[in-house]
């Protein structure tokens, strides 16, 4: 569905990829695992134009999208739950709920996508009338999760989806993570946090420095020391 | 792994340099180019030129310096069309000495910065006989050095500043001053028209608050009472919540030491307060843009000014006929103000011939000089200014300045 | 005499209403487009008098009624703010803050100058086509033209409310201006939605216009300026890009100026908008209701500077340009380019103090103009009113200049970024208001006149050369000040405190305290440039040293490079000569002037010498 | 070395709140001379926010917090700094267009005669002053300092010293790090705060730089560190503090905190009811560790 060949980005002088390529099949959730400032999150911003690679491609549904501007790759059917959130602060949680599905034009499917939202989180009903900004950590995960399924989105590209949540959000969000997968959007998310990610993922990568040092099936990847390596950096002692 | 970055910044690097470079030379050249007045360059070798006698048959050229755009460009618009007017009947008749007059108009934009650019180009240029203008005190008078120092005749004609031919003996003005305007106006509102408590507006320029000052001294003098004096500036557009604080001081008559634009929003916005009474202004309110621009609301203003289109004078006649004629409009003040200058500057040529000091020299000489304005021009060796400028009484009556018949005070309804 | 006063009351309220009104309007255009494109617009006064002349075409040309003339001003307006939008400023997303800035008021000056050009310079009538009768309530009046400003802007604002709440391209462009990215990745054009700000912006701007046309009963090309500085004012009083603060700012400001011309006069209304505004800003940075949110998260360089490298003038060039102008005079002898350059010397001084401000210490200050005029009448008033010779009153004027300017710009301290640009925009024009209103010290209006002329060893220095030797001189010794500071541990810690004011206080470094010194030295420079302007003109009055002094200022140092000395040079000398080179052209020279801002802002937005 | 030397940081029930999420929420710490204190947890814990709050650059909503005895809480950073407090930031925050050298420099800030001239007015002039007569004594101080920011670039070996006058914008991530470290040793610091110092390296630059803090701790400087990279925290850390939501949730020796339920459940990953998991975790981690 989505794939990832040979990207290479820069940030000025400062390359962050060196040759990246990735694969996400129809249905599966992907997770791509990397420690601080490995690239992780530019990779995700490769994928929704917000960031153009110099070198390579990213293929989304057989067809090239980088290069295109991110409302077009968005409208294409992915669908973005940004690192830390990024809820609109002064708008409603409804009017944020709404704003995901701004590429739509079908405004009864829309309202139905929206009742459904609310039923699947059923938290953000409470809500429907409070600025975004005052919402709890947990609350604004959700209602990004929420926001960016009113996309209807074939592809739902989380960022750090658990990132900064209690104990008791992790599990919540992670389970919704799994339910919404199973009612077939395919799910791409990067994690630092790979125990918990490899949990509901299908398959994952790791990240480490730009390269791709890794990948393999979550159980796989689950008691594997490169993990472990790629996050404490190897750094232990040599 | 720096090494790629390096290059490109490197390449742009040189690319910027390139640019700057570029637009260095460009602006290099077109500097060098417009350094250059227009006389061939062996003319320019020497130090700042004394005028000298070009060929018979090459036009005698005035330096203009005023301005013609940013906030005051409308009056360098008005001087124009009161230039070329003039210059039209003069060189109408074979010009002046036998050759055309002409003028170089410098826009200054009536700025110091700029008008003492302009100075220095004029003074540099051996075509210029005498410069006239700037427009504005601080724009004139910041270049008065120059013309000082280089012998080159300043007529700010519209420098009121009591200071500006106090610059040095190249200066002079054809501008009556605030001694003699202000007391006549204030002559005018309360002798004239009886009116006791008056509501002064002022322009709080070096113009305005050298008017106001004498006309406050002279209104004492003759038993007016001043009940409320609002000073603004030239850019002041409101003036409701003025207007409404000289409502409560209860005045008889209200007086405008106003330029036209000014002048005519305070009568306009004076119909929206419940304040009737007679409005007195100054002569820079004579103007067609007093009326334009005050509509109804200046129906019934007195102007004591100091020309009247109605005045049978041949010379008057001639220059209102010819004005309408031309630009198909009612000549103003500084328009006819700019024609007047025009025809002392050629009474001037005449005498001295084209040449700076000459022409210094015969401001003293030139007597009766005949004038819109003024009835007869002649220059006063110690002021360096005209004497005892003559004025006439004014009405605006169906959109028109008429002369006031001397009846019907309260004007305005 | 309580209905007297009641009455008056009245009068003023409805006075500061209907004009608050409008102010209203030309605030929210500029928190719009603050809040969606993170910029302080100066072409923002320019499309409101562009509204205006359509406006008066429409009703005093084509005799057309109110209603169809407004449709005509919306329409142009808004086709005017989507071409500033796309062709003016879309490409400098990316650059530093200033750029854009500088391309606003590039556009600014080319659509002034057009007008200008069109429908010459002179006001044009203009009576609204409402009846002129007034309604009686109590002792107090109100006119029809007063209910249908309210009205509108009424309307205005409940459309614009509407839309911002209930429509989807409205809620996409309140989630742009909240978090750009984020309305990005939900699908949102994000650069239509920043052409349809200025189009909605422009349009609320263009209808400011046409209104205030036909309440000061004309139009005329400069009405914009000031237009855009009250426009600024009630923003920041409400809370700059915050839209019900933008309503209530220009309400408040409207009866604030009104009020305080009641109690002092016209000539205070200014005095009184920048005191109450620099109050605010240093009470509540935020303004009045844009409190809710901290600003946002600033990037990590706090500042107008770009990442560039610099262009290294080496010493033996700056040295051969030195000799090069030192002998100038022998091979030109022409006295106009002399004092074209010996402009460009002083200007130079000025471009040098803001770019030590600006462009090292990374406070924008657009009130630099005020430096000038405290020096040139410092100095002029201690020669001629305590007979100082002048070489000690011009080093005392640059003293007073930097004390008296720095203590004005002490609240500002606490600001950043634009805030800092538009408090000191309010300074300097404090400082011009009690220059002309404290007229025992200043001669007021009249200002001064006969001030001594420049002295050397007590020889007076009147001829152009000698003059042109003298500021260049005076340019010199201000360069080699300011390089030597720059050299030290002042011009490391400046660019510190530049770059990254939280890292600079975790190294012990003041900011205010080195904040100070920035003005002060940059007040020296700037002060003894004023002084020396005006032993040379011998005469100056409040109109000298006006506000437009300091945006030239600020664009010389931009377009030399920012923090960059030589720049700052090149930069005055550069924006001197234009309007020179382009003086052949008349009228059209600075519609040419805007639009080569324009184009150097789009094609080399570090400057010509880039910053350092 | 530790708890019998003198408290140099002293920390109570610290308190902050951003709009309703408390970021850190009653926090204690002591910090004695020489000691090598590491903050760990999660992301969002309150580790930043704790730095920000010791180091002047954010104020407590509670608590105290004392460094040498005296109170310092609520002072300004630049107050701190001349105390002797140096920190990091998290991302890096280099003077971009500042060369290497200035930055370091930067960090001599508070060394400096011309930070001596306190007093307000005359202070002001007379650095001014200074800054333009360049005495003898201050040109001799300067290039004193100029060459011991050379010798604190120099303890980087050559990844920071041939590239002294280069502008920081031009330096790589781990560079850039460096050069914050640089400069914070540059303010000679009697207590340093690194915050997640091996941000953004590589394997063998992240062992480098753990010898390096190493280094310092020998030589007796008192360290506060936030580091996600756990071996490193392991073998530098006299004593590790785990933060989670906001709370202290665990203090104590490295390997006492390591083998801490609570601390395996925050840090590595909240919340597995699976007891298979969590052994897993706890075996990998004795397997990595030990």
């Amino acid at each position: 569905m989505l794939s990832l060949e040979g990207v290479e980005t820069f940030y000025g002088p400062l390359q962050v990829h060196f040759g990246v390529s990735l694969r996400v099949e129809p249905g599966e959730i992907v997770c791509l695992l990397g420690g601080n400032a490995s690239g992780k999150s530019t990779t995700m911003k490769v994928i929704l134009g917000l960031v153009k690679p110099r070198a390579g491609r990213v293929v989304f549904d057989g067809r090239p999208i980088s290069g295109l501007p991110t409302p077009e790759i968005i409208r294409r059917g992915i669908g973005s739950v940004p690192e830390s959130r990024r809820i609109f602060p002064d708008m409603t949680v409804r009017e944020n709920l709404l704003m995901g599905a701004y590429t739509r034009r079908d405004r009864d499917e829309v309202r139905r996508d929206y009742e459904r939202m609310l039923e699947l989180f059923p938290r953000l009903r409470q809500r429907l009338n409070q600025r975004g900004g005052v919402l709890s950590g947990g609350e604004q995960q959700m209602l990004a999760m929420a926001r960016a399924l009113m996309g209807r989105p074939k592809l739902l590209c989380m960022d750090e989806p658990t990132m900064g949540l209690s104990p008791l959000f992790v599990d919540r969000v992670l389970e919704l993570i799994r339910r919404v997968n199973q009612q077939g959007v395919t799910v791409f998310m990067v994690e630092q946090n790979a125990n918990l990610a490899l949990q509901i993922a299908h398959r994952g990568y790791v990240l480490q420095n730009g390269h791709i040092v890794l990948e393999g099936a979550a159980g796989e990847l689950l008691g594997s020391p490169e993990v472990r390596d790629a996050y404490l950096g190897g750094g232990d002692g040599r | 792994m720096n090494r790629s970055f390096d290059r490109t910044s490197i390449a742009s690097l040189r690319r910027g340099r390139q640019v700057s470079l570029g637009i260095f030379a460009a602006l290099a050249v077109a500097l060098s180019a417009c350094a250059v007045p227009a006389p061939p360059a062996a003319e320019r070798a020497g130090q700042p030129a004394p005028a000298q006698p070009a060929a018979p048959g090459e036009p005698i050229y005035i330096g203009v310096s005023g301005p013609l755009t940013g906030p005051n460009a409308r009056y360098g618009v008005q001087w124009k069309k009161g230039f070329d007017l003039a210059l039209e009947a003069i060189n109408g008749k074979g010009g002046v000495r036998g050759r055309k007059l002409e003028y170089i108009f410098e826009d200054s934009q009536s700025d110091p910065k700029q008008s003492v650019v302009v100075a220095q180009k004029f003074v540099a240029d051996p075509r210029i006989v005498i410069e006239l203008g700037d427009f504005s005190s601080p724009a004139s008078m910041a270049a008065s050095p120059i013309y000082q120092r280089a012998g080159l005749v300043q007529f700010g004609f519209t420098n009121s500043h009591p200071d500006f031919t106090k610059g040095g003996d190249y200066m002079w003005s054809n501008s009556a001053t605030q001694e003699d305007l202000s007391p006549a106006l204030a002559e005018f509102a309360h002798q004239t028209l009886g009116l006791n408590r008056l509501a002064v507006f002022y322009l709080n320029t070096d113009w305005g608050k050298a008017t106001y000052d004498l006309f406050q001294k002279h209104a004492a003098k003759i038993g007016a009472q001043i009940v409320a004096a609002e000073a603004y500036l030239p850019d002041e557009k409101d003036f409701r919540s003025a207007l409404v604080r000289a409502r409560d001081a209860n005045p008889d008559g209200i007086v405008l030491i106003s330029y036209q634009a000014d002048g005519a929003q305070i009568v306009q916005q004076l119909a929206t307060t419940d304040l009737e009474v007679p409005v007195v202004g100054a002569s820079s309110l004579h103007s067609p843009d007093f009326i334009r621009l005050g509509g109804a609301a200046a129906e019934g203003v007195f102007i004591r000014g100091q020309f009247s289109p109605e005045d049978t004078r041949p010379t008057v006649q001639a220059f209102v006929q010819a004005y309408r004629a031309r630009y198909n409009e009612e000549p103003d003040f500084f328009a006819a103000h700019a024609y007047d200058t025009m025809n002392i500057v050629a009474a001037l040529i005449e005498l001295a011939g084209p040449d700076r000091k000459a022409i210094r020299d015969a401001f003293t000489q030139i007597r009766d000089v005949p004038s819109v304005i003024y009835g007869k021009v002649t220059f006063n060796p110690e002021t360096r200014r005209v004497d005892k400028p003559q004025f006439v009484d004014l009405v605006v009556k169906d959109g028109k300045f008429v002369p006031w018949d001397g009846t019907a005070r309260t004007g305005r309804q | 005499m309580p209905d007297f006063a009641l009455r008056t009351l009245g009068d003023q309220l409805i006075n500061g209403l209907v004009i608050g009104n409008v102010y209203a309007l030309i605030a929210i255009g500029l928190a719009l487009i603050f809040g969606v494109a993170n910029l302080i617009n100066f072409a923002h006064g320019s499309v409101y008098m562009v509204g205006a002349y359509v406006g008066w075409v429409a009703v005093m040309w084509l005799g057309w009624p109110l209603a169809p003339t407004f449709v005509a001003v919306a329409v142009v307006c808004a086709a005017l703010g989507v071409l500033i939008e796309r062709f003016g400023l879309r490409h400098l997303q990316s650059q530093a803050r200033i750029a854009p800035l500088l391309a606003t008021i590039g556009i600014s000056f080319a659509l002034d100058q057009l007008v200008q050009i069109i429908f010459s310079p002179n006001p044009q009538a203009f009576s609204s086509p409402l009846p002129a009768t007034r309604i009686a309530l109590g002792g107090v009046s109100i006119g029809a033209l007063d209910l249908l400003i309210a009205a509108i802007t009424f309307a205005v604002a409940a459309v614009l409310f509407g839309f911002l709440r209930f429509t989807r391209l409205g809620w996409a462009l309140r989630a742009t201006a909240q978090d750009r990215e984020a309305a990005q990745q939900m699908g949102v054009d994000v650069d239509g939605i920043n052409a349809l700000t200025f189009a909605v912006a422009s349009v609320l701007g263009g209808i400011g216009g046409v209104m205030i046309g036909m309440y000061f009963t004309s139009v005329y090309p400069t009405m914009s300026y000031g237009a855009m500085l009250k426009g600024f004012a009630a923003n920041l009083l409400g809370g700059l890009g915050s839209v019900p603060g933008a309503v209530v700012g220009g309400l408040l400001l409207g009866l604030i100026e009104t009020f305080g011309v009641a109690l002092l006069g016209s000539t205070y209304r200014n005095l009184f908008t920048f005191v109450i505004l620099i109050g605010v800003l240093v009470l509540r940075p935020t303004g009045l209701f844009g409190a809710r949110r901290a600003l946002p998260p600033e990037p990590l360089t706090g500042t107008f500077v770009a990442s560039s490298r610099p262009v290294r003038i080496p010493a033996w060039l700056v040295g051969a340009a030195l000799v090069a102008a030192i002998l100038l005079p022998f091979i030109a002898t022409d006295p106009y380019l002399l004092q074209i350059l010996t402009s460009a010397w002083l200007f130079g001084m000025l471009a040098l103090s803001i770019t030590l401000v600006t462009g090292a210490a990374g406070q924008m200050s657009l009130g630099q103009a005020g430096f000038l005029a405290i020096g040139g009448y410092a100095s002029a008033l201690l020669t001629m009113r305590l007979g100082l010779p002048v070489e000690a009153s011009l080093l005392l004027g640059a003293v007073l200049a930097a004390a008296l300017g720095t203590l004005l710009t002490w609240p500002v301290f606490r600001l950043r970024s634009q805030y800092v640009a538009l408090a000191t925009l309010g300074i300097g024009e404090v400082i011009n208001q009690i220059i002309l209103n404290w007229e025992d010290l200043t001669n007021g209006p009249l200002g001064l006149s006969n001030i001594p002329p420049l002295t050397f060893l007590g020889l007076p220095i009147t001829q152009n050369v000698p003059i042109y030797w003298a500021a260049l001189a005076v340019l010199a010794i201000a360069a080699l000040f300011q390089w030597r500071l720059m050299q030290s541990h002042l011009g490391r810690t400046w660019r510190a405190m530049r770059e990254d004011d939280v890292a600079a206080r975790a190294f012990g470094i003041s900011l205010n305290r080195y904040k100070a010194l920035a003005f002060i030295a940059s007040g020296l420079v700037a002060g003894l440039s004023g002084a020396f302007t005006a032993h040379m003109y011998s005469y100056i009055n409040n109109e000298t040293f006006a506000a437009t002094t300091s945006i030239l200022g600020l664009t010389m140092v931009i377009l030399g490079g920012m923090g960059n000395l030589a720049g700052a040079v090149v930069g005055a000398i550069a924006l001197t000569a234009l309007p020179e080179v382009f003086r052949p052209l008349a009228d059209a020279r600075y519609l040419i002037y805007g639009i080569v801002l324009l184009l150097l802002v789009r094609f080399r937005p570090q400057g010509l010498l880039g910053t350092v | 070395m530790g708890m019998d030397g003198k408290a140099l940081l002293e920390v109570r029930g610290l308190r902050r709140e951003f709009g309703g999420v408390v970021a850190v929420d009653g926090v204690d710490l002591v910090a004695y001379e020489g000691e090598t204190i590491s903050v760990i947890g999660p992301n969002g814990a309150g580790k930043t926010t704790l730095f920000n709050l010791i180091s002047g650059l954010d104020q407590p909503d509670a608590g105290e917090i004392c460094l040498d005895g005296r109170p310092i809480t609520g002072l300004p950073p630049e107050v701190l700094a001349a105390r002797g407090l140096a920190r990091t930031f998290q991302h890096g925050r280099v003077f971009g267009n500042l060369s290497v050298l200035d930055n370091v420099l930067i960090g001599a800030h508070t060394r400096q005669s011309a930070y001596r001239l306190r007093a307000p007015v005359v202070g002001m002039a007379a650095e001014l002053l200074l800054a333009l007569i360049q005495l003898p004594a201050w040109r001799a101080e300067q290039r004193r300092l100029r060459e011991e920011a050379l010798e604190v670039l120099a303890l980087f070996g050559d990844r920071l010293l041939p590239r002294a006058d280069q502008p920081a914008y031009s330096l790589s991530y781990a560079n850039r790090r460096r050069t914050e470290i640089a400069r914070a040793l540059a303010l000679r610091p009697r207590i340093l705060l690194l915050d997640e110092p091996t941000a953004g390296m590589n394997p063998t630059e992240t062992a480098e730089l753990l010898e390096f803090i190493r280094a310092l701790k020998q030589q007796g400087l008192t360290i506060l560190l936030i580091e996600h990279k756990l071996s490193l925290v392991m073998q530098l850390s006299d004593r590790v503090i785990v933060m989670d939501d906001g709370r202290k949730i665990a203090e104590g020796r490295p390997e006492d905190v390591r083998d801490d339920p609570q601390v395996i459940e925050a840090y590595l990953g909240h919340g597995r009811r699976d007891p298979e998991v969590t052994d897993w975790k706890v075996q990998s981690e004795d397997r990595k560790l030990h």
